[in-house]
């Protein structure tokens, strides 16, 4: 295991890594701005079902995001929405999604965070825990037949999903064939509300690295710039045919699982602990710190997140719902396969020659 | 007072724990937290080291409440959505539904399944897994659809001596209430016929059951007397109840939210078709969700599961056969 | 020349994978050992890089197919046994089954599952499995029952675009013979007249359908002639060819191999009595494995699921009917 | 990771060291005799469905079942045959079961190695691999609530079942609750045609232990003092209250997968190498070197070995087979739960008058 601290340190100095860090905290924020509407929304009533927020683990899930390129395969869960912003998501397909727009990339089938692309290499997640790492496995392995180079695919998963026999499955898998996997874990120390010592028995779950002949780095995860240079180390080394890595991050959820959980399970004293600081705010004083950017022009970029999610809320919100009626029910794309069952249909009643006027 | 359909489950589960000491239950969140949906709420403090949180692991979740029940224990399994219940199946349908045939111990475990359609709960958390249980031999799978019998079938489960699938609706959870919890119930495996009628027999369970006496109601004002038998247990099925149903109605129609290849509905229809034949004045017929996962939007979902009013349209058509 | 139900199989995949380069197979001992019944023999030396040893992990190999299929690869997975995809189960019915539903990205797998009983496999090596996989949503479901389907039908579901899950029988494995591959086949979907009779119609699949034409044979010699319907898929599943059929017959006998509770028999009675009643001149019937595990010994083996004796038998009692 | 060669080595002077060599390598030898005459039985058709045995794994085994004491419970997989005797199966409840004698502990339901006694501790396998082990957890689990102390769990499995879901999920479940679980990994190098370098990466399994906080121990599963004292150790860690121990052995299987299997993908150079030897052979050559056994008393033990074997089978084969007419057709045992489906029954003919003599 190497620790954040002793991998090659960002070059602070340099203009592009000022530009990726201003990019990546742009994002975050952007991130931020849209979970909190998304909270607003869910309080008011206007979400159906759950709301499941990334509060405090913007910093490692923007990395992901960014040190992706396109071609590559992202696999967020569901507290990525600075990751998939990052990876080219917008706004409005999470929003369509979690209100239901016939017109976003799920159509009303599917809401809140299961959604994505799959032809942009945005995998939209299935609920089990763990199950998605696998199918990233399947389009790298592919990609190595069609001879395809140079991509990696990244899949985003909590500390309570590595104890899935899925996790450990897949993650062996891609060991064994030494895909271009990297698997970061976002141990925000809880699985809704099981601490770690609950879930697993290891100093850390990095450790597990070794049994699968997987290099493994662990990160701190609320550190924008320590997850900068690991995750994009990692994914460098991944690209760069090391075969699979693992990032393991620190971090703390900043709310509840969903937002109907009030997180009370937390202890205040591991809130206030170095995990639990909110890696937004840490970043904005970096910025200042190092002279990137001014309270001003800190404002002035939130104005602009929040000028940019309330537009694309109010398009959204003009928008149609599913129509039954319209709906292609079917689960099968072959359409000479589709069965027809029975549907209990009004008969329409035969015009009566008395009951006209 | 006034309890729950979920307050129901949570005292059952107190009382099981409060008259068998080898009651306990094992699952994601169970503990302090009280679990997902609260049916363990302050379980764990009452009960202290018999309610356990779990790791994410169905599949050692499931295969541990065997050991137990191999040791003597009766453990409870909560799986937080009955479709997470995909990644134990090996060990329900394999493990625990075949011990007692292979060695002669019994397995009795009881796995809790919060089940069915929500409004907004979409593909993975709306599931109703009742028909692909039901299947395999070795298991009794439990469909309570009232206050009463989740309570009453929740304490039965518990002391089968076999491995129940306890499909609890999570549409009833907080929609449904009783004035108390019933001190007497049904015997296990038999149906109640929970309305009474002379044109047409509907049977079903869990949350079809509220949505086709709604469908009675409305049928009785346009002068059609809907008889609705309660499954209950969907395996064993009480056939005899349905068959005694139809005798009076000679007209079937079988409801389930399920998807509508095999399942419960077809069983029941089969069954009847079978054994009942000349009972049928028209041709039996069922009504299901559609083919499809279930979709997340209201618009869609309140078309892909049966409805009172779809249930009303299926039973006047059949009731013109 | 002879080839067998095997090495149709067998040819097949050899044929796809000549044919499109989108194909490829994986799992267990698949490679150079050419899988556990051989039904990949050569094919790693034939195609190298294209038939690939998997862990054992049934979970990330279908996870691992399902992928590839986003990536526009055709893979073919072969479980060792019918019986091991309950842990790759997950997998197959809520990621497969669901994703051209969800993303309109279409998801052309095929899962070969060496299906049902045969001499001494026991409890864990016989299973049949199509009724489970049929129930979902999303899923295609073959059961080839002659060397001429395994051939045809495995190179259809290779070419369709849905997952489609290939229960193949073991019984038939060895002991089923054809003097050459097809050419010509019916459509997927359809159902065949196996064999033609005017008295009774058993629908069946699998290795029923061959216990069902002896069962046939033998009332022949009695005067009675049974029509044998071959299903051929299960999902879906020709209901017109069926209702045919007892249009000309009037009785119905579903035949399975499976567990009497739900399945195919219970989908098939239920259509036709749904669907088909008033061509019914006696209650349809169904005859199915015990409902237990599939037991070890023969003598319980050959006891526990239907056979040509079993069937007569209940062909017999429902023409008395 | 302790390599076998470090942890404290067998006192292999003192006379209980002796009489435990003795013992071990007796029970090897009766498993070997039974594993022939099986095999014999096979090749002559006597025996339905597959055959498999545990030819060269004995060592390992057999220190696993003589570990254990009374009250231990034990989940053996298909090639522990002599782990098996040494925890008191009979050599009769495997020829029954594997004959299907009625009498077996199966009664004919179950064949081969898929049998068992539960409440002896003795858990009947189901073919999934990795299955059992969270079973055995649960036992331990159920008597840590009883307050039962004391006891340990072994439950064994090959380098092919690591890769299972089960296999992560029970050990980090066994790991988080502190069970007294050791776990025995017998690497014969494949899972069926499958070597290793197909099943996983990293160096070693052992490795696996660190990353679920469990102690891990490889031992050379061709020397029979070296599995006594490793796996012999971890047991006695496990009931010491240690929690859970992973033991990894390195050996080879000397036959087929099953009897069907020629096992002609097993390299001639690694039958040749350290790993291929015979460890019962390497065991009596221990006992001569050790002047604990002589060629003579060797071919005695044998002898005696192979009576008891022919015995037993003698006697199995006098007995009846299960009848399916007696057979009790349910799965559940609660009888007012049994559903009856119907059965096509042979209807009597009622005699009639016309065709009385
Ligand atoms: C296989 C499976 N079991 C249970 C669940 C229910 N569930 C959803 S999220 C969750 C907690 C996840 O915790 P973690 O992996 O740490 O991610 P986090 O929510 O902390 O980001 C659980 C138990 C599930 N989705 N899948
Ligand atoms: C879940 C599961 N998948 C596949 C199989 C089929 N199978 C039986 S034994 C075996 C190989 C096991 O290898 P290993 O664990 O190394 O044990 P060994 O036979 O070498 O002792 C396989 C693949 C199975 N029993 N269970
Ligand atoms: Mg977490
Ligand atoms: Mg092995």
């Amino acid at each position: 295991m190497i620790q954040a601290e002793l991998s090659c340190k960002p070059q602070s100095g340099t203009a592009a890594a000022r530009e990726l860090f201003i990019k990546a905290y742009r994002l975050m924020l952007l991130a931020r701005v849209l979970d909190d509407k998304l909270a607003s929304l869910y309080r008011s009533g206007k979400i159906y079902g759950g709301c499941f927020l990334g509060r405090g683990q913007e910093a490692l899930s923007v990395a992901c995001g960014l040190s992706l390129r396109k071609g590559d395969v992202f696999a967020p869960m569901i507290r990525d929405a600075a990751g998939r912003l990052a990876f080219g998501e917008t706004a409005l397909d999470a929003l369509r999604t979690y209100l239901g727009s016939r017109l976003g990339p799920m159509r009303g089938r599917e809401g809140n965070v299961h959604r994505g692309r799959p032809k942009e290499g945005l995998l939209p997640m299935i609920s089990h825990l763990g199950a998605m790492i696998s199918v990233v496995n399947g389009i790298l392995f592919a990609r190595r037949l069609k001879g395809v180079t140079g991509t990696v695919g990244l899949a985003s998963i909590g500390d309570g999903a590595t104890s899935t026999g899925s996790f450990h499955e897949a993650l062996n898998q891609a060991a064994v064939e030494k895909l271009p996997l990297v698997l970061v874990v976002a141990n925000n120390q809880y699985a809704y509300s099981t601490p770690n010592c609950r879930q697993f028995a290891c100093r850390s779950l990095a450790d597990r690295g070794i049994g699968y002949g997987v290099q493994a780095v662990e990160v701190d995860g609320t550190d924008l710039a320590a997850c900068l240079e690991v995750v994009g180390a990692a994914v460098a080394r991944a690209r760069a045919g090391a075969g699979p890595q693992l990032v393991v991050a620190q971090l703390l959820r900043l709310c509840g699982h969903g937002e109907h959980d009030d997180a009370s399970y937390i202890p205040e004293e591991l809130k206030r602990s170095h995990v639990g600081r909110d890696c937004l705010e840490v970043a904005a004083a970096q910025l200042q710190a190092r002279g990137w950017a001014d309270a001003e022009t800190l404002a002035a970029w939130r104005a602009e997140a929040v000028q940019q999610v309330d537009d694309a809320v109010a398009t959204v919100q003009r928008e149609p719902p599913p129509d039954p009626a319209e709906e292609d029910w079917t689960a099968i794309s072959s359409r000479h396969l589709i069965e027809v069952f029975p549907e209990p249909v009004e008969p329409v009643r035969p015009p009566c020659a008395f009951d006209l006027p | 007072m006034s309890i729950t359909y979920l307050e129901a489950i949570r005292e059952a589960q107190a009382r099981a724990l409060a008259e068998d000491p080898r009651v306990f239950i094992y699952g994601q969140d169970v503990g302090a937290f009280g679990g997902a949906f609260k049916a363990t709420k302050d379980l764990a403090k009452q009960f202290p080291g018999r309610v356990i949180d779990a790791p994410i692991s169905e599949d050692a979740i499931i295969g541990l409440a065997v050991g137990a029940a191999i040791e003597g224990m009766r453990p409870i399994v909560e799986i937080q959505f009955a479709d997470f219940s995909t990644t134990g199946f090996n060990q329900i349908v394999n493990q625990a539904a075949t011990l007692y045939w292979r060695t002669l111990v019994p397995c009795p475990i009881t796995i809790r399944l919060p089940s069915g359609g929500t409004i907004g709960s979409g593909a993975f958390h709306s599931q109703c897994m009742e028909s692909v249980y039901a299947h395999y031999p070795g298991l009794i799978v439990m469909t309570p659809a009232t206050v009463e019998d989740a309570y009453s079938m929740l304490l039965e489960a518990v002391a089968i001596d076999d491995p129940v699938i306890f499909c609890e609706h999570k549409y009833l959870y907080y929609h449904l209430k009783a004035e108390k919890l019933p001190t007497e119930a049904l015997p296990v495996g038999k149906a109640r016929i929970a309305r009474e009628g002379r044109d047409l027999t509907i049977v079903t369970y869990g949350a079809m059951l509220h949505e086709s006496l709604a469908a009675a109601e409305e049928l009785a004002t346009e002068g059609i007397e809907i008889e609705v038998v309660d499954l209950r247990t969907v395996k064993p099925l009480d056939t005899d109840t349905v068959l005694a149903s139809v005798a009076r109605t000679g007209r079937l129609l079988a409801v389930g939210e399920g998807w509508p290849w095999g399942g419960v509905t077809a069983e029941v229809v089969a069954r009847v078709a079978a054994e009942g034949f000349s009972l049928l004045d028209a041709p039996p017929q069922r009504l299901n969700a559609k083919d499809t996962p279930v979709p997340f939007h209201p618009n869609l979902w309140g078309a892909h599961r049966p409805t009172a009013r779809s249930i009303a349209v299926a039973a006047r058509n059949l009731l013109r056969l």
